[in-house]
C-alpha cells in the first residue's frame, strides 16, 4: 500500500512553496484591498523557508511530526504577521495528526486537513463566516470528514477539500470582515476576496495535485 | 514608484544594520537575535524592562523609542509584519531586570498572537510579563468597540509614559496601569494622499484618484474608511479635529500633547500648516497644548498623508510625559 | 502632485504660524517681522549673535536650528527665495547680544544680495557684522571653483559649529573662523528620485523618466549635474561616497560626522539602508564615524532623494559639535 | 506736451503687474528648466505688491522719485530672492533719473529703461552673455541710447528697446549661464531660454505698448 514519508512531505512543501510563489503578487494584490498588501510575500517566505528547511534535514532520520515541527517553526520565525502563528499552529497539528513515525499510510493525508483546519481555528478564533482563511479551511475540514466517512480514496477526498476550499474563497466576497486587518473596513471591505482565504485554497489544490501525482506514479 | 533599495528581501535586515551604525551609542544588537534590538541604556536590576515591536515599515517606529526613559528592547517583523516570538522572547530576556516586563505594540492580529506565545514563553523562564495593546485609531471601529481599534501614532505617547514610569522604577502593575490610561486618553486619526508602495513590486496599495484622498488610513498603507475630494489643509485638519474633539470631550482648560506626524511622504512644510489649523481649534474649544512632535515619528512606508494625535493629559501623564529621555526619535531635557 | 494646502501664497505664512504654535518654548516672534524668528533662549550680552536664514521649502530648515548651543535668529524668504533684508535686520537686531553678530547662508545669488544689503543696514547701525556662505555641495562646481558651489545641507553642521562657538563665547572673529573652516570641512551630494512639485502650480520643477535619476541636484527642485538609470541604493551610495572620498581625502584614522538626509518624500528607512553602505565604504577606508544625524534635516520640498553630508572633524570641531544644543531639529545633550 | 504722472506710473505699474501675472506660469516653467521654478512667482508677486503700494499711495503727493522708490522697496519685501534686489535697484535708479517732479515730459521715459539696465548692472556685477536678465536689459538700453541720439519719438524708442530686449532674451538660449542659479548647471544650461531674460523683454515690451497707447489717448 501507498505511504506518505519523510521524503514525501519535503516534495510536498516544495510544490506548496512554488505555488505561493506563482501566486505571490496576486495574494499581494488582493491583500492590497483590504488589508496590507504583504499576504504575498508572507505565504511565499513562509512556505519557501519552511521547504528549504525541510530540504536540508531531509535525510537526517526526521520523524514526520518532527519534520512538520521544523517546518512549523521556520515558517513563523520567517514570517510572523498572523500567517505565521496560524500556520505554525496548522502545522503542528498537523504532526501531531501523523505522529512519531517516519512514514504513514497514504490515506492519513485527509487527516492532515482536518488538524490543520482545527489547528487554525484553534489559534485565531476565528469562525466561518468572519471572511478569513477559516472560510477555505473549515468547508475543506468537512468534506475531508464526510469523504473519511464514505470510504472515499485519499487523493479523491483531498480533491473535494480543494473544492470545498476554492467556494468557500469565493463565498469570501460577500462576507463582511469580521476578523483580521479588513475587519476594520467594515461594509468597504464586502466585494473583495479575503487574501488568506484564496491562499489556502491554492495549499489545498495544490495538496491535492500533489496526491494524485503520487498516485500516477509507479 | 521609485526607492532606494538594494533586494527588497534585504530591507528590513540592511535597515536595522543602518540604524545600529547611525545610533551607535542608543542601540545595540542582541546576540543570536538579528531582529531585536536593545537601548544601550536600558535594562537595569530593579526597573521593569520595556519591550516594544512590530512590523517594520513604520521608520523611525520602533527602534527610534529605545533609550533611558524609553524603551529597553524592541522586536522587529517584516514589512508591515508581527515580529515572530522568538525575537519578542529575546527582546524581553534583554530587557529584563528583574521586576518584569512589560510588553506595548498596537493592536493587529499578528502583533496580538505573536506577543502572546512570546508572553508565554518568557513566563516558562520565570519571568512576569504584562501586556498593554494599544487602540488610539479612532476610525477604525466605532468608540463602543474600542478593542477592536487598531494601534497607530499614539503608539509613541504610550511608550513614552510607560518608558517614564519604567525609568522611575514604578512597579510592574502600576507601569502597565499608566499604559493603559494612556492608551485610553490617546486618540489618533490620519488621511492619506496618496498610498505608500510595496517594496516588492514598486506599486501602491492601493489607488487614488488625482482628486481623491482617503480618510482614517492606517499605518500599513490599509485603507481608511471613506474616500472624500481632496480638500484644503485646513478642512482636512477639521476632519480630524472633529472626529477627536468628539470622543475626547474636553473641559474648557484641559491640556493635550499633540503629534502631528507625516506618514511618510508628506514634508514638514505641509504639517505646520495643518498645526497651525489645529491649534485654532483647540483654542476655540478652551483647550491648552502642552508639548508638541511633529515631523516623522511613525510612518507606513512612502505613504503621503499625516495623522493627528492628541493626548489627553492628567497631571500623572503631564509630569511622565515632561520625564527626560534619550532615543534615536526623541530626545529631552525635560520640561518642554 | 497632492498636497495640505490652503492658498499656496498663504503657505510661509501658515507654515511660520505653525512653527511658533508646535514650538511654543524654543521659538519667538519678533515686533513688527513676521518673517523673522528669534529662539527663546537665544541673543545674551556678549554673546555673539547667530542669524541664518533663506527661503522657505526646506523646514525643518531654517528655523528648527534656532536655539541654545545653535542660531539665535532666523529670516524666512517665500519658497526657494531669499529673504529680503528687512526680516534680515530684524533677525540681526534681535541676535545682537553686543559682540557682533554673525551671518551664515547658503551660496545663492539672492541670499548674498539681500543678506549684503542687510549687513549694511545693521552696519549703519552700529553692530558689527560678519558673514560665512556655505558651499558644502560639491557636485555644483568644481573644486577649483569652490566659492561658486551651492551651499545645502551641510548648513546643518556649519549652523552647529557656530552655534556652539558662539555659546561658549568665542569673540566674533573667532566664531567666523570656525563657522569658516567647518564649510571647507563640509561635503555634500544629493540624488533626486523624483522632482519636488510646485506649491502654486502642483506641477513637478522638472520630469524624470521612470527608470531616471538625477545626480548632484541642489535643495531647490533644480537639476542636477547628470542624469543616470537608477541603480541599487548601495550604487547611489557609492556614486555619493566616491566623490566625497575623492575630494575628503581623509587620512587613514581620520573622523567625521554625518548627515543622511532626506530631501523630503524618502522615507528613512532607505535613509537606514543607505548609512549602511555608507558606513561599509568609510570603514574600508578607514574613517572613523563620531555622530550620526539621520533624518530629514533639510529638504526640497517633497523631492523623493537624499543627500550625504561628511563633516572632516578635527578636535575642535569635534568639541564643538559635541558641544550641547535645544533647538526644535536637534536636541543633544552633550557627547554622543 | 505729453507728460509722464506720478499718476501714470500707477497706471504703467498696474500693467506690468497685469503682464506677469499672465507670463507667471510660462516664466515658471523656463525657471524650473534651469532653475528653481519660482521666477513666476517673484515678478507676478513683485509687481502685483507694487502695483498695489502704488495705487494705495496714489494721489498722496507723491514725487515720481518717492513713487519708484516705494515701488522698489515694496517689490524687495515682497519678493526677496534674486528678482528683489536687481529690480529694487532697477527701480531706484528709474527715480533718480526721473527726479523729484510729480510729472515729466514723456520723452523722459526712454531714459528709465538706461537707468534700469544700468541699477541691475551694479547690483548683480552681471555682463552680458552671462545668461541672465541682463541679456535682456542691455541690449535695450543701448537701443535707447541709439534712439534719443536720433532723436526719435518716446514711444518708438521704446518699442525699439523691446524689440531688442525680445532678441537679447532669445539669444540666451545658446548661451552657457556664468551667474545665477543656472550657472551650477554648467553646459547642461545650454538650450534652455533664461527666465530673467525672458520676463525682461515682457515687462519692455509692456512698457512700449503702455507708452504707445498713451500716444493714441486723446
Ligand atoms: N483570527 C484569524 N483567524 C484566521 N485567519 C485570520 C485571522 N485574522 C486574519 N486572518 C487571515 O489572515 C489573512 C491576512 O494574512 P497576512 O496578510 O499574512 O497578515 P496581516 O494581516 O498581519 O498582514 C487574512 O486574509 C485572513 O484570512
Ligand atoms: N547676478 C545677476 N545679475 C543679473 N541677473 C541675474 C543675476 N543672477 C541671476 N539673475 C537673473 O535672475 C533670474 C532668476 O530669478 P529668480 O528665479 O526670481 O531668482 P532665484 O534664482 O533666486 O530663484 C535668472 O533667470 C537671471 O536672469
Ligand atoms: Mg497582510
Ligand atoms: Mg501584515
Ligand atoms: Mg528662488
Ligand atoms: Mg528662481
Amino acid at each position: 500500500m501507498q505511504t506518505f514519508s519523510r521524503h514525501d512531505l519535503t516534495d510536498l512543501f516544495r510544490s506548496l512553496a512554488e505555488r505561493m510563489a506563482a501566486e505571490q503578487s496576486y495574494l499581494a494584490e488582493l491583500d492590497g484591498e483590504i488589508g496590507d498588501a504583504d499576504h504575498g510575500v508572507a505565504m511565499a517566505g513562509g512556505f519557501g523557508a519552511a521547504a528549504r528547511a525541510l530540504f536540508d534535514a531531509d535525510g537526517g532520520g526526521q520523524t514526520l511530526a518532527q519534520g512538520l515541527s521544523l517546518a512549523a517553526s521556520t515558517l513563523l520565525n520567517a514570517v510572523g504577521a498572523t500567517t505565521g502563528p496560524l500556520y505554525a499552529s496548522a502545522l503542528l497539528r498537523a504532526g501531531q495528526a501523523l505522529g512519531d513515525e517516519d512514514r504513514v499510510p497514504f490515506d492519513r493525508l485527509p487527516g492532515v486537513v482536518i488538524a490543520m483546519a482545527e489547528g487554525i481555528a484553534a489559534r485565531g478564533h476565528g469562525r466561518p463566516g468572519d471572511k478569513t482563511m477559516v472560510d477555505a479551511w473549515s468547508p475543506a475540514a468537512h468534506a475531508a470528514r464526510a469523504g473519511l466517512a464514505a470510504g472515499m480514496a485519499p487523493a479523491q477526498i483531498l480533491r473535494q477539500a480543494a473544492h470545498a476550499a476554492l467556494e468557500g474563497a469565493q463565498a469570501t466576497r460577500a462576507m463582511m470582515a469580521a476578523r483580521g486587518r479588513a475587519a476594520r473596513l467594515g461594509p468597504r471591505s464586502i466585494g473583495h476576496l479575503d487574501p488568506g482565504a484564496v491562499s489556502a485554497a491554492a495549499l489545498l489544490d495544490c495538496l491535492a495535485s500533489w496526491a494524485e501525482g503520487q498516485g500516477r506514479a509507479p | 514608484i521609485k526607492k532606494f533599495l538594494n533586494r527588497p528581501q534585504d530591507a528590513v535586515n540592511e535597515t536595522v544594520e543602518g540604524a545600529l551604525l547611525a545610533h551607535q551609542g542608543l542601540l545595540a544588537p542582541i546576540t543570536g537575535a538579528p531582529r531585536a534590538l536593545r537601548a544601550v541604556d536600558g535594562a537595569r536590576p530593579g526597573k521593569v524592562g520595556l519591550v516594544i515591536g512590530g512590523g517594520s515599515g513604520h521608520e523611525p517606529g520602533f527602534f527610534g523609542y529605545l533609550g533611558r526613559g524609553l524603551a529597553d528592547a524592541v522586536a522587529i517583523g517584516n514589512v508591515f509584519a508581527a515580529p515572530p516570538p522568538d525575537p519578542i522572547l529575546a527582546a524581553t530576556l534583554a530587557a529584563d531586570g528583574g521586576a518584569g516586563v512589560l510588553h506595548i505594540f498596537g493592536n493587529f492580529s499578528g502583533d496580538v498572537m505573536n506577543f502572546e506565545t512570546a508572553a508565554e514563553m518568557a513566563t516558562a523562564r520565570g519571568i512576569r510579563v504584562r501586556t498593554v495593546v494599544t487602540t488610539d485609531d479612532i476610525a477604525s471601529a466605532p468608540v463602543d468597540a474600542r478593542a477592536a481599534r487598531r494601534g497607530v501614532a499614539g503608539n509613541v505617547f504610550v511608550f513614552k509614559i510607560a518608558g517614564a514610569a519604567c525609568d522611575r522604577m514604578l512597579p510592574l502593575e502600576t507601569c502597565a496601569a499608566l499604559a493603559l490610561r494612556a492608551n485610553a486618553r490617546c486618540h489618533t486619526m490620519g488621511i492619506a494622499l496618496e498610498p505608500g508602495a510595496s517594496l516588492e513590486s514598486g506599486k501602491p496599495s492601493f489607488r487614488l484618484g488625482p482628486d481623491d484622498m482617503e480618510i482614517g488610513v492606517g499605518v500599513h498603507g490599509e485603507r481608511g474608511i471613506a474616500r472624500a475630494r481632496l480638500t484644503t489643509a485646513d478642512e482636512a485638519t477639521d476632519l480630524i479635529v472633529d472626529r477627536i474633539l468628539d470622543e475626547m470631550r474636553p473641559a474648557e482648560g484641559d491640556r493635550v500633547a499633540l503629534l502631528v506626524n507625516s506618514l511618510g511622504a508628506t514634508p514638514q512644510m505641509e504639517l505646520y500648516i495643518l498645526n497651525r489649523r489645529l491649534r485654532q481649534r483647540l483654542r476655540a474649544r478652551g483647550v491648552g497644548v502642552h508639548r508638541t512632535l511633529i515631523g516623522h515619528y511613525y510612518t507606513s512606508l512612502d505613504m503621503a498623508g499625516v495623522s493627528i494625535t492628541a493626548l489627553h493629559l492628567d497631571d500623572e501623564l503631564t509630569a511622565l510625559l515632561d520625564h527626560p529621555c534619550s532615543a534615536p526619535a526623541w530626545t529631552q531635557g525635560g520640561r518642554p
